[in-house]
């Protein structure tokens, strides 16, 4: 789709269409790795209740706290998302200046991490409270880390809500959303690894970094939790992405229809 | 009814929940598809 | 002819932005209003607050309006004042047309640094009012100058800098005014996280060299990072 | 979109092995000599589109120093686009605009302080004086804004004893005039002139046909994107951007 904003449309390829259509299409096959994020997630379901074992430090001993496998997936996927949401700004802003091009591509990609983003905080601070009301005995606490993601959807939200308000300009758009997510980079940064560590908390703090900390049954479900759910924030990026783009490539067809039409 | 069955049970709510959102996925995926293979050639619909 | 440098522009528009302000005092006004008002807000709504107590985890009991507090409620009360005035920079040349001269005549980075500098002049200007009649009125101390000072002058810099960056973003909008505050707020909740955690460091006894370290640094970095990142992205906001 | 490139007198002769150091430039007066730069604007295939709309599409120019241009077209065609994308305001959506002197392309900053402009929509700060607004301006492009600098250049546009009140108190024509004498703070080399004598009485105009004879003299080049007749007169070559 290099040519996203300069396709030719001439009589010949019309021509050429109208006979295509008639040949059947080429059929679709679920892709191997979409099979497999749905298979993987099953196994993690079922895992999650009849493979983890109790551990200890929990409200209720050898109780096996399922929602974890949910609930810390979708708190890392949520700074991930800002990562790759960054990456893909800083890649737009880049190709701009170099290329002097209009690299929409890592605008829809940028945005829509946003987007998975903060659709992943939100489910990590639902799974997160629930979590905290059985365990802590209160739903909501502000513990830092509740503080810190509590924030980092509202980062997410500003940033969605910048790109709403130039929705008419396109091309402002994508430029004004990719400066606010490079420069809010280093709220969110803050919001995750500093915030949590300057003030005292309650989250246990070294379940990731330390493996010893879990047992291998746990391991054996939470790491197969975090690639499906990196599997299925693939799959869920991917889609948004080639949504924009028909949108995008509906919203030419249709100028391109006005232009013919009113001439 | 069992501990077992009442974990079977509980088990079935996100099972569920995750094979519609999963058949739900792949149906999209395939109308995209569609689209996509429409639109390659076709600039004026 | 060479043209001049970048600095003497911006301070070429420092001048110009600071004798148009003089002049209006649409910024001043607006900034010194709102901020008298929600000083006396604050004053009045904490006197209930005075003598109140509590209990930390570990069984010590506080002053619940204590110096750490009385400072918090000083920042937020910066903030939201910041937030009342300092979007006009940019939004006045955006909407009064002047903006495409300064395209004109001078680079991106001049004029983020002009009005950068302006924008911190206007801040610290209130907040060189507002803090003593707030220390008068809630009977906040300064306790450690020397920590007390330098938070003062970086959170003040950091919270023009976040300010700056934000009215340009939102002064490319049509509805800037509303975008302004919304998208400003969650970069402005971590720094004051990071301004209050370093201005406890005012009133605690005993500092040792770690805490001094983790507490200003973050507070420091945060204001360079801000800084850097919006100077070299500014361009992409300011021209077409 | 069409556009015709209609030249109404010779092009410029940029190698004169006669007279080494300056021009011949020929103008509905006759054959004048001008100071020997190299300064050249070339401008290929430019287009642009707002959204989806095209403006203009294939426009062509190489004028040389000396040369005033008159950028013609109906309302709505994009001739102050065009202008601003000559200007450096908008980046086009196809096409180049080169700027070179003797030789040297002009990028950045040096680009920069070579171009002057007036547009309608160029305001100036209503909460400062005339010559407030032309000491800012000045000092952005590293002169030396003194009493004697301002009076003079305001002298220039007929605004002799109006610099202390303030643009919010002046009128129209009093503003352009205002403009104009912003636009030329430096001597630029690149003069952008959009509908210059818009709102000026007949010493106005008499002003803007003086500052274009001026720069043309002085080996500049002058675009002015106009409708009017007899500012269309002042160009020496016709740059049509026409509606299809």
């Amino acid at each position: 789709m290099a040519t996203l904003h300069s396709p030719v449309v001439n009589k010949e390829d019309n021509q050429k269409i109208s006979t295509e259509r008639l040949t059947p299409q080429t059929a679709y096959h679920v892709p191997l790795w979409k099979a497999l994020t749905g298979l993987i997630m099953s196994y993690v379901i079922v895992g999650a209740f009849f493979i983890a074992h109790g551990a200890i430090g929990f409200a209720e001993k050898g109780v096996a706290a399922r929602i974890i496998f949910f609930h810390v997936p979708c708190a890392v996927l949520s700074s991930i998302a800002y990562f790759v949401g960054f990456f893909y700004a800083a890649r737009y802003l880049l190709k701009l200046k170099s290329e002097k091009i209009k690299p929409f591509l890592d605008d829809y990609r940028s945005a829509a991490a946003m987007e998975l983003g903060f659709l992943f905080c939100l489910l990590a601070t639902i799974t997160g409270s629930i979590f905290a009301g059985v365990q802590w005995g209160s739903f909501w606490n502000w513990d830092p880390r509740e503080t810190s993601i509590v924030v980092m959807l509202l980062l997410y939200a500003s940033y969605l809500l910048l790109r709403a308000a130039n929705s008419l300009k396109p091309e402002l758009r994508a430029r004004l959303s990719a400066v606010y997510a490079v420069v809010a980079l280093v709220p969110a940064q803050f919001l995750i690894w500093a915030v949590p560590r300057i003030l005292a908390t309650m989250h246990p703090t070294t379940t990731l970094t330390d493996p010893r900390m879990t047992s291998l049954s746990y391991k054996m479900v939470l790491y197969p939790a975090f690639i499906a759910f990196v599997l299925l924030f693939i799959w869920l990026m991917q889609l948004r992405v080639r949504m924009m783009m028909l949108w995008e490539q509906h919203r030419h067809n249709a100028q391109q229809t006005m232009e013919t039409d009113y001439r | 009814m069992t501990h077992r069955m009442i974990l079977m049970l509980v088990m079935a709510v996100p099972l569920v929940v995750w094979f519609g959102l999963f058949f739900y996925l792949l149906i999209i995926d395939r109308a995209m598809h569609r689209l996509e293979n429409n639109q390659e050639g076709n600039d004026s619909i | 002819m060479s043209g001049s440098l970048w600095y003497q522009q911006a301070v070429a528009l420092w001048r110009k932005d600071l004798r148009a302000e003089l002049r209006t005092r649409v910024a001043l006004g607006s900034m010194g209003v709102f901020a008298l008002a929600s000083l006396m807000l604050i004053a009045l709504s904490m006197l209930s607050l005075k003598d109140e107590v509590f209990v930390d985890a570990l069984g010590h009991s506080h002053l619940a309006w204590d110096n750490p507090a009385k400072m918090a409620l000083l920042w937020v009360l910066f903030c939201f004042a910041a937030f009342a005035g300092l979007s006009h920079s940019f939004v006045h040349e955006e909407s009064t047309g002047t903006a495409q001269n300064l395209r004109l005549f001078m680079s991106a980075h001049a004029v983020y640094a002009g009005k950068l500098f302006f924008n911190f002049t206007v801040l610290g200007a209130i907040m060189l009012v507002i803090t003593p009649i707030y220390m008068l009125l809630t009977g906040m101390q300064v306790g450690g100058i020397m920590v007390f000072v330098p938070i003062m002058v970086w959170g003040g810099m950091s919270l023009a800098a976040v300010a700056t960056t934000v009215a340009a973003l939102a002064s490319r909008a049509h509805t800037s005014g509303a975008l302004f505050g919304a998208i400003g707020l969650p970069m402005l909740i971590v720094l004051l996280v990071l301004i209050m955690q370093a201005a406890k460091l005012c009133y605690s006894a005993h500092i040792d060299t770690i805490s001094i370290v983790k507490d200003t640094g973050g507070l420091l970095s945060y204001g360079i990072l801000i800084i850097t990142l919006s100077a070299l992205s500014f361009h992409f906001v300011w021209e077409d | 979109m069409k556009i015709s490139l209609i030249i109404k007198q010779k092009q410029v002769n940029n190698h004169s092995h006669f007279i080494p150091w300056q021009q011949v430039v020929r103008t509905q007066t006759g054959l004048r000599l001008c100071p020997l730069n190299t300064l050249r604007l070339q401008i290929s295939n430019l287009g642009h589109r707002y959204g989806g709309r095209k403006l203009f599409q294939g426009v062509n120019l190489d004028a040389a120093a000396g040369t005033v241009v008159a950028v013609l077209g109906t309302n709505g065609t994009g001739k102050s686009t065009f202008l601003k994308i000559v200007a450096g305001l908008l980046t086009p959506w196809q096409g180049t605009v080169s700027l070179s002197l003797d030789g040297a392309a002009l990028t950045g900053e040096k680009r920069r302080h070579i171009i002057g402009m007036t547009a309608p929509d160029m305001a100036l700060y209503q909460e400062l004086s005339g010559a407030e607004n032309l000491e800012f301006f000045a000092s952005l492009r590293g002169l030396n804004p003194d009493t004697a600098m301002l009076r003079s250049s305001l002298e220039k546009v007929g605004l002799k004893g109006r610099g202390r009140d303030l643009v919010s108190d002046y009128s129209s024509g009093m503003r352009q005039r205002l403009r104009l004498a912003v636009a030329q703070l430096g001597s630029p080399r690149l003069l952008l002139l959009d509908e210059p004598s818009s709102n000026l009485d007949a010493a106005g105009i008499e002003i803007v046909e003086s500052v274009l004879n001026q720069h043309r003299e002085a080996g500049h080049i002058v675009l002015i994107a106009t409708n009017a007749p007899h500012e269309m007169e002042w160009g020496d070559v016709h740059l049509q951007v026409a509606q299809l």
